[in-house]
């Protein structure tokens, strides 16, 4: 239910943050929307290459415990052409062997941002809504892919990882952070052994309580199935009411 | 079989068939990526040289990725039409070009189009290769592929538009609101196309629920889809929802579509279900696929025999024979989707989008493309103007697009309304038939058949907004 | 005045009107080669944001060149018609984009091309920066720019070609061999214009001669050039020579006039000189001009007032003012011709083709392109193959062709004589009238308007294989 | 006159080495021609790239003293960025000041391999067309643009230079070389002040002896007026009798 006020393309404007409601000059954008447009995709562009700063992580973490690590992509540019590499660890990483319930990784991405924002909103969230579970110490990794959390959690020996990455920005949401859990996890998961909740971002996105409510309820449902993936579903209610 | 040939005195040899493929094809960051691209511009040639020699009948004969092994090349062998091919059976790839150029010229569209069934992906991807893009523009616009369900796409002088309003967290207001504001632009007339942000059942019944009603509030002859993975789609079936298409991402391996989640039985399970409920006027095709190049080799499974890398491209036109399998009412490649380490920049965006929409269409599919860019790739709005325009000219069915561009929830560019809506006019295309005369029925249009700009307290737009607002 | 706009929290300034234009101009290395590029991305939008604020009208009383040391400024001011610039008079540039494109939408020719001589070339430079390559495609198209000699150029659904037949020698009878092979495939409605290997007068003399006789011999609608330098062709006229039309290479400043060894007065000159010779039937414009981005710079020639740098697409439309000066029937841009210092890759010179026909017709020039590239770029036919139906979109007035695309005394890949017939048939678009009449009567042309591809002993080759073998 | 023989088509192809008559598939090329074009692209973007042999070019001049210099340019990769520096000596660079009447500096240019095949027979030629001229050494000039010679000229002090260079490689022209010649050179001189000869590329371009004819006449021309470029014109009678 929206008002109506003076300009009813307010209605659309007011209901989502996607670019409704431009106008037209001719058959293209106004110039004014043009240039809005532009300019975003240059602050978008940065967005992907802002590096990751660990301490933003670790103080928003509050006393978590920590384990830095990086991927065998060496940098940026590496990271952007080989997405092989960042599914991998560098070469003579170490990792605990702790064998608990469940790991975290906190990945870059492509978006750090989302990460500095919203990773250690979320998995606060998570670690309230899993009472009981044991839990390995938060990964924080940089030049990540989606793909790095099942040597990492091979190498912790736990039973499910989540890892929460940056997804990559876009024009309006530079700041997305996806979650991706998979259960038993080893390098040569494919990602349909893996469910995901995306677009993390409150205001706008997901909020971290709904997110960790999916999450918390997909990590169980694993642990009944003893598997994740396109055969475990999120059977939760949709996730608003509808507006009819 | 090793190959060989010799350019300006160097020998360049060819191990196999998949290697000979690869390397002929332009230059391109994924194959680079592969380890399979040429690696000299003379080596490219070279194998170009070769293939242009090579009887279209080899990929008959030789695989690229094994028939033991893998679903989609028994597929494609199993269900291969001898008759259909007999017009070019004698040919080579290089006089395979020719002919087609050919008929492009004389309009002769039958040829062309009689050949689908008859033509594996190997064969038209080697074909393409060979093409330079307004070879490949030349002849897909002569290539006819009619397709429907409550609107007819693929018909000549026509260019559809799927409206994809996705938001963040499937609010049903946001997404109607892009509807609304897609619809006032005519958009929409290949189908209305949701992807949904979450995977659950509930979601994905509340969102077709939600744009059934908008269509039939408004008589809309267009489609509904919402693009959740084939087995919630399954699920939602079985709870019976109004499922207009049947939608999966598809890949050109056995192993990558597993990496999806999907097996053919499962797609024809679905299309079976969705079949049943009989929702078509015009039409009975109710899948939709997507396709992009990159896709298999992302989820490290683009290997074919002797576990040589194939090319994406190759890989891409296998993609389309899982497609056609199942009579699709829309196939789009996602072209610039996933990002640069599969095409770096506009060229190789360019390129794939016109090689993709070539050879779907070859091989009898209704072929989209979504002309894309996400912000980790060289590409920009001027890139997309131009492939957009350039498919408009190959005759393309249909192109995605969103709010000013701006896709909130996937996080990349595609084309605006208002893109679409500038290609139309530019290159004298109109929408589906069905649909624009809903369009002038709805007073959305002017005299001349231009969407009309309109004032939000013009009746229709008055009526539109009023989706938005219930 | 310095001019500034804050984005995303940071303040940009630009210290003048050079600067700004240079600034809001897309990427290019010919101006970061001359140190005026953008550094960023963002500071690229932040120019183009103030650059769209900016009143019209400022480009009247502030100069990018200064009027008193500069030719090209004076005559773009003092020929600056008020009446024609009124109904824009009060816009800023981005709203004059908005307005062309509002006209562009409905078909509004008259009121775009009205506007000629009262824009100067630097407001079209500005609003092009602020366009997308849609926009100038669309904008181009509703551009009507008229013009004629013994053809008719310009016509909305025509599309010309020049045939040039150049050879390392000057050889008549590997001249005659291009030109004949050029006429059996449909070019040479714009022109059949040589680049002569050398400066003589009496080889220039020599070529004129032989074309001017092809010409009468079959009796073809269309006009001859030599493209000598312009003392040169001051000279044939001179000694009574067949000149159809003077050519002339023209840049954006005096001083880059003068490296070419041109003024004003001199073009005055031959054109009278040609004018005098009355060989029109059609129409009146005796003059032939080709531009291209880089030129200025290449000759040290590119810095305005107080010294600092003009960007080089800014610097080509003042080449346009020169052009137009003399009403020229043929003006082309030469977009890849000089290297990648200037125009660096594929996308580069898409980019400038477009923004090139677009500034040159909305100025009033009869505007064709050479869409052409050089063995150091990085560019290919790919590339080209979409300037080409891009431009043919546009409604670009005329192509240059070559044999086979290769220009075997510049150096240099053009299109190709099928190329032509390639974009004519994509884009439903035909030759000049009067040269569609000849290949009609000479039994060139199919039932369907096709260019025929003919058997050497068909009687319409062997007709004009006669020429070649006399 | 030509013969006709068993193609018709043998005339225009008999008649130039430009691509004629290559047929059509539709309205496009042939895939054999299509494929013959690209191979020759590939071709000729590897004799931009090619370097200049200075010991090829000092053989082949026999006993002529040559200098060897580079110019600001400092490989490939900048001289094609930045043609401004391809038109200055290298700093340092020393020259002796001969005072003769005439320069001759020989420059890679966009195509070393025109120089290796055809400098030193265009030399030789024109050298034998000058008797009574003093010559300074040649100058071997690598990563150079035209305007070199003008700083060149300038410090040995010669009253024209003439500039032999490799002409940017074309599809079946990737040996052709270019002559440009300036009265008076100095830095800072337009190319309207110069004089050109293009294509010298035996067999199928110009012949050493009709370049260097052309050459030597203007520079006899040039010495009369007193200056090169747009006001001095070739009067030589046409390059070839014509063919009807
Ligand atoms: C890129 C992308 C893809 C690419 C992935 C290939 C690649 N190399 O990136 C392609 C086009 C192949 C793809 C396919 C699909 N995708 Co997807 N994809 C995305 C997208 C746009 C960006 C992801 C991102 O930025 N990742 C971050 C980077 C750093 O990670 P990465 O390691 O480079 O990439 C990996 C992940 O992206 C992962 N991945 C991608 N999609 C999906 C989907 C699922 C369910 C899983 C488990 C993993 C996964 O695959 C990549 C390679 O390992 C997101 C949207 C978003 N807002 O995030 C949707 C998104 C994740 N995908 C989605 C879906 C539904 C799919 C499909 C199931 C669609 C279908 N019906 O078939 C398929 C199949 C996925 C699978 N099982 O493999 C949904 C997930 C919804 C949900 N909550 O489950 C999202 C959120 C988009 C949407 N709402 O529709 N996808
Ligand atoms: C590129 C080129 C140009 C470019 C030069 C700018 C640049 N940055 O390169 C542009 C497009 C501006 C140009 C213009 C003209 N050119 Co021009 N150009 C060429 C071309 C295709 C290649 C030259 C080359 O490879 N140079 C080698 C590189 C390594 O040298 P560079 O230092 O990088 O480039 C310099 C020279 O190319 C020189 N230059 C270029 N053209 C001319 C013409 C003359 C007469 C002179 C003296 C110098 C000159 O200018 C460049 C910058 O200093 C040649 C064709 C060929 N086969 O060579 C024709 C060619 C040299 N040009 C020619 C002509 C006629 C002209 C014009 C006079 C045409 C006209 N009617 O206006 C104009 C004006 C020239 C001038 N006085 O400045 C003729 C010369 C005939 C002759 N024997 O005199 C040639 C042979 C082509 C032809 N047959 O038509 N040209």
């Amino acid at each position: 239910m929206s008002v109506v006020g003076d300009d009813p393309w307010a209605v659309l404007r007011g209901a989502t943050r996607a670019r409704v409601a431009l106008g037209r000059a001719g058959d293209g954008l106004p110039t004014a929307r043009e240039l809005e447009f532009r300019a975003a995709h240059a602050v978008a562009r940065d967005a992907v290459h802002m590096p990751l700063e660990p301490d933003v992580v670790r103080a928003a973490l509050g006393d978590l415990d920590v384990v830095e690590v990086h991927s065998a992509a060496a940098d940026r540019a590496e990271y952007l052409q080989r997405p092989d590499l960042g599914r991998r660890l560098a070469p003579g990483t170490e990792l605990p062997s702790v064998g608990a319930d469940l790991g975290i990784v906190i990945g870059d991405g492509l978006s750090p941002r989302a990460v500095h924002e919203h990773a250690a909103g979320t998995v606060t969230a998570l670690l309230e809504r899993l009472p009981g579970w044991s839990v390995a110490p938060v990964v924080l990794a940089q030049q990540a892919r989606v793909g790095l959390g099942d040597e990492i959690g091979a190498a912790l020996g736990v039973r499910a990882v989540v890892v929460l990455i940056g997804e990559r920005p876009g024009l309006s949401s530079a700041d997305s952070l996806g979650i991706y859990l998979t259960w038993d996890p080893r390098p040569g998961r494919a990602d349909s052994e893996r469910n995901c909740v995306s677009n993390v971002r409150p205001p706008h996105g997901l909020a971290y309580g709904q997110a960790a409510d999916t999450v918390a309820a997909l990590l169980r449902a694993a642990r009944e199935l003893g598997a994740s993936g396109v055969a475990l579903k999120d059977e939760g209610p949709a996730l608003t009411s509808g507006a009819d | 079989m090793i190959r060989r040939t010799t350019l300006s005195g160097r020998t360049f040899e060819f191990p196999s068939l998949a290697d000979l493929l690869a390397k002929a094809t332009p230059a391109r960051s994924g194959d680079v990526l592969a380890g399979c691209a040429a690696e000299s511009a003379a080596q490219r040639v070279a194998a170009q040289l070769v293939l242009a020699d090579l009887p279209l009948a080899t990929f008959l004969e030789e695989q690229v990725v094994g028939y033991e092994e893998d679903d989609v090349t028994r597929l494609i062998l199993d269900t291969h039409d001898a008759a259909a091919f007999a017009p070019v059976a004698s040919l080579t790839v290089g006089e395979f070009r020719d002919r087609l150029l050919g008929w492009a010229a004389t309009g002769d569209e039958a040829a062309i189009s009689g050949l689908a069934r008859g033509l594996t992906p190997e064969m038209v991807a080697a074909v393409s290769k060979l093409m330079r893009n307004a070879d490949l523009i030349a002849v897909g616009r002569r290539t006819r592929v009619v397709t429907g369900l409550r609107s007819t796409l693929g018909l000549p002088g026509r260019l559809a538009s799927r409206l994809q309003p996705n938001h963040p967290t499937d609010d049903p207001l946001g997404v109607t609101a892009s509807i609304v504001d897609g619809l006032l632009q005519g958009s929409g007339d290949a189908v209305i196309g949701i992807n949904p942000a979450t995977d659950s059942p509930a979601q994905t019944i509340a969102l077709l629920e939600l744009v059934d009603a908008v269509i039939r509030r408004y008589d809309i002859p267009t489609q509904s889809c919402v693009l959740a993975h084939v087995t919630t789609t399954l699920r939602a079936l079985e709870r019976g929802a109004p499922v207009d298409l049947v939608f999966q991402s598809v890949a050109g391996t056995q192993g990558a579509n597993r990496g999806f989640g999907v097996t053919l039985d499962l797609l024809a399970e679905a299309r079976a279900g969705a079949l049943e409920l009989g929702r078509g006027t015009v039409g009975r095709n109710v899948t939709y696929f997507e396709t992009g190049q990159g896709s298999a080799l992302s989820a490290g499974a683009h290997l074919g025999v002797d576990g040589r890398p194939v090319d994406q491209q190759t890989l891409e036109c296998r993609a389309y024979a899982v497609a056609r399998h199942f009579e699709p009412l829309l196939v789009n490649t996602v072209v610039g989707f996933i990002g640069p380490e599969y095409l770096y920049d506009g060229k190789q965006v360019v390129r794939a989008g016109l090689e993709d929409h070539f050879c779907g269409k070859l091989l009898g599919l209704p072929m989209g493309v979504d002309v894309c860019y996400t912000n980790h790739a060289e590409v920009d709005g001027d890139d997309t103007d131009a492939l957009m325009l350039l498919l408009g000219a190959a005759g393309c069915s249909f192109l995605i697009a969103v709010p000013g561009s701006d896709d909130v929830m996937l996080h990349y560019q595609s084309l605006s309304f208002s893109d679409v809506l500038s290609a139309r006019q530019v290159l004298g295309l109109r929408p589906a038939p069905e649909f624009e005369e809903w369009l002038a029925r709805m007073d959305l249009l002017e005299a001349d058949g231009r969407v009309r700009s309109l004032a939000p307290d013009a009746p229709a737009a008055r009526a539109l907004l009023a989706a938005a607002q219930s």
